[in-house]
Parts: structure tokens; C-alpha cells; sequence
């Protein structure tokens, strides 16, 4: 794997940051965007734009063409039974809304519980939380193990009888730890419970396959595949959206209309309400062949050796302190150094050219359990190399110099 | 030009004047279609006697041009025919609107077989297939009559 | 106004369609893009790109500056007191959904009446629908007149105490008709009635100025403004937002996320979860810019002059009928023609390079009340001359050739 | 290097070291302060007595270096000050956060005045801005005592 080549694909890697190389280790959060995405946009915009669906000129009919096109190809890059499973939606975050919200309508009921763990993003808590308010369900967290891990054994210790929803990450943006949900959903599954997954870090970083993880939804944020800002794809069990009531209403997800009484469209039109994000659905297209043209076997092996490299560094660099150990880690390190708080280690390593985040990753629910308000995260991309990471270690030094740490 | 194509004279003369348009007396077999794009619908009667042979077919509703030709030749060739005739009948023109060049059965005679035909020019309008086939996919949801409301988005 | 060098500034005209230029009259359902907007996208993903509010490195700050100065150049651009009540939507499909829920959770009652039009389009429509069917609520239609129009009369003739919601279009996308939103908002609020404006056609077409038309909703639609697919704004007064409770759940609209509860973030990012449409909402900024630099006026008074040539010529064509006729009509004009189908009108049409709509156009309960299936559209953008409305004519000579009418 | 005015002695110093850290005994005032971007958040304390003099002062929570030390540095400032000079100095200082390149009250004597103007360095730091600014409008908060917990995001 040419990361040299395929970092030359990413305009980004041309600019300047102070004056300096930018090293761009903040992918958990958004991943850059290779230059055929942007040449997709731009081309489509201006050669072929058209809204989808609706029309029957010839721009229109191109435009709906190029648009399905994209769905068939999420559908055989996560490797869905059907086309028809693929809802695109505004983000990950949308998707989780909408599975919460049309279980909500439709099957959950009071006193049911929905397990979900301490790793969560806020984007698989929050949604769950408006159920525990609007129809007084109850969420349950699977704790960590000391390793930031979820082992089955803490998931199944908290299911009862009420478990209706398990809602969990694929791999978590804090630890890095990757959960066995194929095994969580035999168990599930064994009990007629439904498994939502969270596929934020999945995305960019495993292999998807919807049939061999046999889950029941599954999230995707495509900015961080790769893929333009304002789409995320929700996965979805046939049965399940053929089932489940719609969740926005408006043009194009409707049978017959009329004053008393509506019905509703088949799939995929049902949940896709509006005028959906046309250029950024045709254009994500070329993100997943960008993938593809690689491979995501590459991309993990390729990941793997930068994590285990970047364990080894900041292992033996003194006051630094990586969040968890889990059995299997991808894509990200978090860490803290004793006596310099994030925010200013983020400062401190932007200004070489590093851009880390630092924060509480909108995963307040695991910082608490750790004790600490905050931390620095350094996420990967299929862009970054050995020497970003050295950098990263040099900048961490540069903060100790400057909090005077040994 | 393909525009002569999709609207052959005999395409036009069904669509303005549609051969069993109105509701069959006596019809046993219905199904209601729907395109939710363009609010396109149609109505599907059928009388399918002991022998299932159909009797009787109409339609009502109201479409364009190539929607109520299609649904005017559709009814005129399955009148008389029993119900595996018409379902190889109904195959063999969604076929051919979806991929092949010819039509393949050998229930119809050439006649039939070329006014069918004529409406093969919407493969070239992608937009415009539904248009062509809302009709035949309601008459096989009568016929099976599941009382499911067909739309043309599934 | 030079049409023609505003033209030039629209890559698609560039393009052939069917080996000749493009007549685009279905700016209703999309306009096409000039090229400051896609530049823009194209700019701040190679050269800018990060996600925003989250992380303090350079790419960042930068990202959530250009992020926070479109949502001030909204605020200045339709007048709205505050920053705050601008908030970023899919779309105004989306925007709509959100007003129709968060009121549903909060306000909304068991008879209460909501008050919608015959003009509205499936977007101002189902989402009501489904407080009708989760809250019993009834939805009342203020029917239209002969002219396609909806008087202020036959809004003030639904209303009873149970009104609580009056949701309006403020210009038809198939009459054209232009409603008296400021007087209609008085007449509301004069009874503690909310009113919600759907705002996808006069984003476009009409100057907005919230504070003059007062009313307590309104939702625009980006990409019928010359502005990118995938993004919508939703304007609130600000008593509103604060007051209601969130629509989507996830990352960025928390405050404080525990085990046992969460307190949300204040505006706008109560309403913006998860990851927005980032580079959307960047490049957006450009379409405000383009509108503001050739002048809302300018563009009223052009669109006025191509709507009362093209309903001269329309209305002078045998056979052709013009769909309303009112009072004051904003870039859109509907028609039939008698003895050929509005697809067929749409597909001969095309094979000449010029785009319509045929349908319904998402607006079912207008076209069963004038008793027709479906109608033509031809709608106006910024780029449109009379030479297209002539083209627009001849083709539909065309059509009459075809089907033999005089 | 901008990094050096940002973190000057005098800030790393009070961050490690913060004074008036904890809550004091027999407040009558405080509020809280959160920054729900970054987790930041702070807890000031305040015991004004009926002249309206800030008798004691004092603050719980965590955070950056900066905010460690502003929150210090204010405190230090403020304790001894009536309500009206407190006032006084907060807007001061906010002011000149956000533009003004001095500060311009004659209540702190020029000691005071520098070792407020050590935190003059996040102007070049927009994300970081909140950071110094958290503990100063809670502050306001809890002299109004209005109970409303302060976001630096409103
Ligand atoms: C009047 C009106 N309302 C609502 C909509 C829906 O807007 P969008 O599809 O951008 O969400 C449209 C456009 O389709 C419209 O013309
Ligand atoms: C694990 C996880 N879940 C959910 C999200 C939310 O995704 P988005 O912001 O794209 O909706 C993110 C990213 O922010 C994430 O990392």
C-alpha cells in the first residue's frame, strides 16, 4: 500500500497549516476527501444537475439514475440482501433518530428497556433518552472492563426479560475497542431482542457485512468514509422498515394523499422524505469506489501496524497515559498526559501542525466512568504514516517542555 | 428521431380513444394501481370465469398517452385468454420492456404481437416504463387478487 | 439586468441536452448552481476541510468561523432579529417535520385544530398528518378560489378556537399564488395562533424579511436558492426555539449527558445534532452572496416581466390552459393542455432540451380539487429569458402536432 | 512564538497552583458553569455581605490551564471588591478579550492590572477564548444569582 500515492490524492495534504505540513490525525471526527469525491460534486453540479425522482426531463432521469446507482453500490459494499435496506439520511446521528423514534411509535413500550453501553456517543444515547422521556422506557448501560473493553458476558448480565433494543458501537471514537457484534447478535437474537448498531467507526475502519453481522440496523456516517458532509446511511432489515412507520413526512415518501386520511410509499421512497442530498448521495459513490480501489483488508492491515506503533510511542513516552487497552483497537489512540489538561495539549500540538482533538469526544458517559473531564484523541486515516505519529510524540514532548514535566 | 418511436399512430388512437375503459358488470377479480411520482392510476376489472379464462377485463383511470394505450391493447389481448395464457402473456411483455428484444410467447398471433410492439419504444425513456407496465402489474395483482394496492416505486 | 452574463455564470449551460441547449423551466423543484457555489465546495474541501465546533486545531476554528458566518449571512439575508433563530435543516422538508413535531410535543392537544390550505405541498401536509394520527389532532383545509388564490377570507372562515397552528405556503409551486403572509400572520396572531410558513418557493422568488412578516416559522429550501442539495434553514422566533423541546438527539445539541438524565445545549445548537451539513452551509453562503450581488428587486421585477410574457403567450395558444390566475403570481406557471398528458407534454419537451415538470408536484389535494390527475410546470430561475418561454411554446406546438390537435 | 504569550509563567503557574480552589464556608451566592463542548466546567462561590462586599470568594471544577488560571487570577481579583467594582472589572476584562487592547478601570492598581493581562494571549486563540471567559461569566451568574446555569455556548 502506497500511502504516498494515496495521500496525494487528498488536496489537503498540499496546504499549509502555519507554515507547517499539516498532520491530520482528527479522521474519528472527519475524515478528508479525496479529490475524485470533489470532482464528482463539482461535475454533477455542473454538468448534470437535477433533482432526483420527480422529473421526467433528461436531467432528471440521469440524475435518478446516478442516484440509485449509489445505492446499489452501499449496498454491495456493506454487502445488504437488498437494495431497498439502504436509507440515506443526513448523518449517522439522523439514522439513529430515526430507528429510536419509529421503534419508539411502533414497539417499544413502557417499562421496556433498551441496553445500551458506557462507550455510546451521545448519538446513540441521546435518541433513546426522548423514549425515556416520551414513553418512560428504561436505558440500561453494559459496563467497561478495565481494558475499555465490553465483554459479551457485561452485556448479557444485563438483559431481562424488558430488553426489547440493544444499542451499541461497532468500535468506539474514545477506546478504539471493536465489540464482537456478531456474537452480540446471536445472543440477542436468541432472546427476540433487536440490535441497532452504531457504525460511525465501523465504517471507515472494518469490514462491513450485513449479512455475516446479521444486526438489525446499522449507522453510517459517510464524511467520515471518505464521503461529503450531510449524508450518513441507515442499514436496515427489510422486514424491519417494511414494518415500521415512517419517520419524516413530506414529498416523495407518499402513496395517495388526500384530506382525510394519507398513504405511505414503498421502500426506499418511505424514509426518504423531501428533496434528499442528491449531489452528496452521487457523489459518495466515488468514495466507496475510492475504497474499493484500495481494499478495506489494506486499510486495516494498514491501520493496525500505525496503532500498534502508535501504542508502542506513547508507552514509553513518561506522564502519558492511553485511555484503555483493548483486545482489538482500531483507528484510534486517546490519551492524557498528568498535568496538562487536552485542550492544551491540542493547542500546543496545532501549532506544529497536528490537529488532535481533545474533549470528552461527545462521550461524557465513559469520561465520568474514567474520571476525567476530558482527553486527546489522535484518530487515523488511510493517509497518515509512522512519521505523523512521531510528530504527534514530538508535539507531546513540546507540551511537556512547556508544562515543564519530566 | 425516437419520439416518433414512443408515439406511433397506434399508440396515439388507443390513448385518445381507449378500447374497455368502465367497470365490467359482474367483474370478480379487481386491483387498484398507483404511480405516487405522477399520480398516474388505474383500475383493473376482471371477470374470470370457472374455467378461469377471462371473460370480461376493463379498466378505469386516467393516465397518458402510452399509460392508457397500455392499458387499452393489455385488456384487448387478455379478453378471451385463461389465466396461464394471460400470466405468459403478461411475462413476456414485461420482459420485453425490461430487456428483451422480442416478445417470445406463442399465445399471440403476429397481429397482436406487433401492436404490443409499439409500445416497446418507452425503453428508451426510462421515466416512461412505468408508464407502460402500471397497467400489467395491476391486472397480475387482480388476478392473484391479493387486494394489495399496487404502486409502481415497488 | 444582463441575463446573459448572470447565464454565463451557470456551468450547466454549457451543457447539450439531446444536441441542444438546455431550456431549464424547473427551477421549481431544483435551480441549477453557479459556479461561486460550487468553487466554494470545492475550495473548502481541499483546501479547509475539518469538521466544526469540536476540535481546536486550525482546520477547526477556521471551519466553524465559515460555518457561524453563513448563519449570519441567513440572519441578514431574510432580516430575522437574531443569529440564533436561523437553524440548519436537511431541507425544508426536514425544517417542516421539525416545526410540526416539537409543537406536537409541547402544544399541540387532542382537538386542537391545525389550519393548512389546498395550496400546500405534501411537505406542509404529512408531517401534520402524523400529529392526526399520534394526537388526534384535525387538520382543516382554507380552500382556494377560481384564481388558484387563497383569500384571506377563506383562512379567517376555518379558524375557531380551537386553531392553534395556521401552516401556509407563502407562494404556490403550482398556482404561482403569492399569500398575504404579513396579514395573514396579524389575523393569527391577533388569536394566539402560530403560524408556520413553508418558504421553498419564496426563498427564491420574494424578498424575506421576517420581522415585517412576523410570523413564527418559516422553512427554506437551499437548493431551490441557487445553494447546494442536502441543506434547508428553518427560521424561529427565538421564544419559540427556546421553548420547545429538541427534534433530533446525538452529538452537539447536549449540555450535560449523565446515567439518569441530559440537559440540552442552548441555540442554535439545541437544534443541530450530530455532524451537520458543513460544507453545505460553507457554500451556501456564496448563494446569498450571488442573490445579494444581482438584487432581490432586480429579480422580482425580471421574473414578473418572463411570467406576464410567458401567460400572454400561454394564454394565447389554443388548447392551452393556464392553471390559476392570481392575483399576484411568483415564477411558476402550470398548465394543461387539453387532449395531451402532462407527461407526454414533458417527454416531447425534453426531446427539444427543455425541461418541465409533470405531475402532481407533491401537491395531490390541489390537483383532485381542480379535478385533473397531473399538470405540466414550467417554473423560472435568475437565468431564464423569453427566448425560453418561446422554445417552451413552440415545443408545445410540438405536442399538438403529435397528438394531431389544432 | 504566539504559543509563549499564551502560556505565560504567570498562567502556568496559576493553573497548576490555583488559589481559592474549593468551595467556600457560609457562601450565600454561586452558580455554575459548563462548556459543553469540552467538558469544562466550574463552580464559583461567593459570600457578599450586606454592604454587598464580596467577603470571600472561591471556585470548584476543572479544566484547561487556562481556565484553571483565570478562574484564579479573578478570584484573587475580585475578593474585597464591592459588587458595583466587581462589575467594574468583569466587563473590563471581558471587553478586552474581545477587543480592547487594555484594560481601562481604575480599580485595579497596575500589578493587578498585568497579571490580568497575561491572559490578553488567547485573543489569537478564538476556540480557546471560552476557556478564559467560562469563570468570569459565571461569576455574573452567580452575583445575579439568578440560578441559571451558564453555557458558554449561549
Ligand atoms: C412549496 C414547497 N414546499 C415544500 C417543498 C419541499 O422542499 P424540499 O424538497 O427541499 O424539502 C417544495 C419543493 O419540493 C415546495 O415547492
Ligand atoms: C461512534 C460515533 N457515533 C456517532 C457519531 C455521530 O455521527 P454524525 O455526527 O456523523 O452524525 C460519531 C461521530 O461524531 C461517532 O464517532
Amino acid at each position: 500500500m502506497n500511502i504516498d500515492k494515496i495521500k496525494k490524492e487528498f488536496p489537503i495534504f498540499d496546504e499549509k497549516i502555519h507554515n507547517t505540513d499539516l498532520v491530520y490525525l482528527d479522521s474519528a471526527n472527519s475524515s478528508q476527501k479525496p479529490k475524485v469525491v470533489l470532482d464528482r460534486i463539482n461535475d454533477f453540479y455542473s454538468k448534470q444537475f437535477s433533482n432526483v425522482g420527480r422529473s421526467v426531463h433528461y436531467l432528471a432521469v440521469a440524475a435518478t439514475n446516478l442516484y440509485e446507482n449509489t445505492r446499489s453500490s452501499v449496498q454491495k459494499y456493506i454487502n445488504a440482501k437488498d437494495k431497498n435496506e439502504i436509507v440515506f439520511t443526513k448523518g449517522a446521528t439522523e439514522a439513529l433518530n430515526l430507528v429510536a423514534n419509529t421503534l419508539g411509535q411502533s414497539i417499544l413500550e413502557e417499562n421496556d428497556e433498551v441496553l445500551i453501553t458506557e462507550l455510546e456517543h451521545h448519538s446513540n444515547y441521546v435518541p433513546w433518552h426522548f423514549l425515556r422521556k416520551s414513553k418512560n422506557i428504561k436505558i440500561k448501560f453494559a459496563e467497561i472492563n478495565e481494558d475499555g473493553d465490553i465483554p459479551i458476558e457485561n452485556i448479557e448480565k444485563e438483559i431481562t426479560d424488558k430488553t426489547k433494543v440493544i444499542a451499541i458501537t461497532h468500535l468506539s471514537n474514545v477506546t478504539g475497542a471493536v465489540l464482537p457484534i456478531k456474537e452480540i447478535t446471536q445472543l440477542a437474537h436468541s432472546k427476540g431482542i433487536i440490535v441497532v448498531v452504531d457504525g460511525c467507526q465501523g465504517g471507515p475502519h472494518l469490514k462491513l457485512d450485513m449479512q455475516e453481522l446479521d444486526c438489525d440496523f446499522y449507522a453510517i456516517s459517510c464524511h467520515k468514509m471518505y464521503g461529503p458532509t450531510g449524508l450518513g446511511v441507515l442499514y436496515g432489515k427489510k422486514k424491519w422498515l417494511e414494518q415500521l412507520p415512517p419517520y419524516q413526512g413530506g414529498g416523495g415518501m407518499i402513496n395517495e394523499v388526500k384530506k382525510d386520511g394519507i398513504s405511505y410509499g414503498d421502500l426506499p421512497n418511505k424514509y426518504e422524505a423531501g428533496t434528499m442530498a442528491t449531489a452528496q448521495v452521487i457523489a459518495f459513490d466515488q468514495s466507496i469506489k475510492f475504497l474499493e480501489s484500495i481494499g478495506i483488508e489494506k486499510i486495516i492491515e494498514h491501520e493496525k501496524e500505525l496503532i500498534e506503533y502508535g501504542q508502542e510511542i506513547l508507552q514509553k513516552n513518561n506522564s502519558v497515559k492511553l485511555i484503555g487497552s483493548p483486545k482489538e483497537r482500531g483507528g484510534v489512540l486517546s490519551f492524557t498526559i498528568e498535568g496538562v489538561h487536552p485542550h492544551d495539549i491540542a493547542t500546543i500540538l496545532d501549532e506544529t501542525g497536528v490537529a488532535i482533538r481533545a474533549g470528552h469526544h461527545c462521550c461524557q458517559i465513559l469520561h465520568d466512568k474514567l474520571g476525567i473531564p476530558a482527553s486527546a484523541r489522535a484518530s487515523l486515516g488511510v493517509y497518515n504514516t509512522k512519521d505523523d505519529l512521531d510528530k504527534l510524540n514530538e508535539g507531546i514532548n513540546n507540551c511537556k517542555k512547556i508544562f515543564d514535566l519530566k | 428521431m425516437k419520439l416518433k418511436e414512443l408515439y406511433q399512430e397506434i399508440i396515439l388512437e388507443h390513448g385518445k380513444n381507449p378500447r374497455n375503459l368502465g367497470k365490467t358488470e359482474n367483474f370478480n377479480k379487481d386491483a387498484k394501481g398507483n404511480n405516487p411520482l405522477c399520480g398516474d392510476n388505474v383500475h383493473v376489472y376482471l371477470k374470470l370465469n370457472d374455467q378461469r379464462k377471462v371473460e370480461d377485463i376493463s379498466f378505469e383511470g386516467s393516465g397518458c398517452a402510452i399509460s392508457m394505450a397500455s392499458a387499452s391493447i393489455m385488456t384487448g389481448l387478455i379478453k378471451g385468454k385463461n389465466d396461464n395464457e394471460a400470466k405468459e402473456i403478461i411475462e413476456d411483455f414485461l420482459g420485453m420492456i425490461k430487456e428483451n428484444p422480442e416478445l417470445k410467447n406463442k399465445i399471440l398471433n403476429e397481429d397482436d404481437k406487433t401492436k404490443l410492439m409499439c409500445l416497446s419504444g418507452v425503453k428508451q425513456y426510462p421515466m416512461r416504463v412505468k408508464c407502460a407496465t402500471l397497467s400489467w402489474h395491476t391486472l397480475v395483482s387482480a388476478m392473484e387478487n391479493d387486494g394489495k394496492e399496487i404502486s409502481t416505486e415497488s
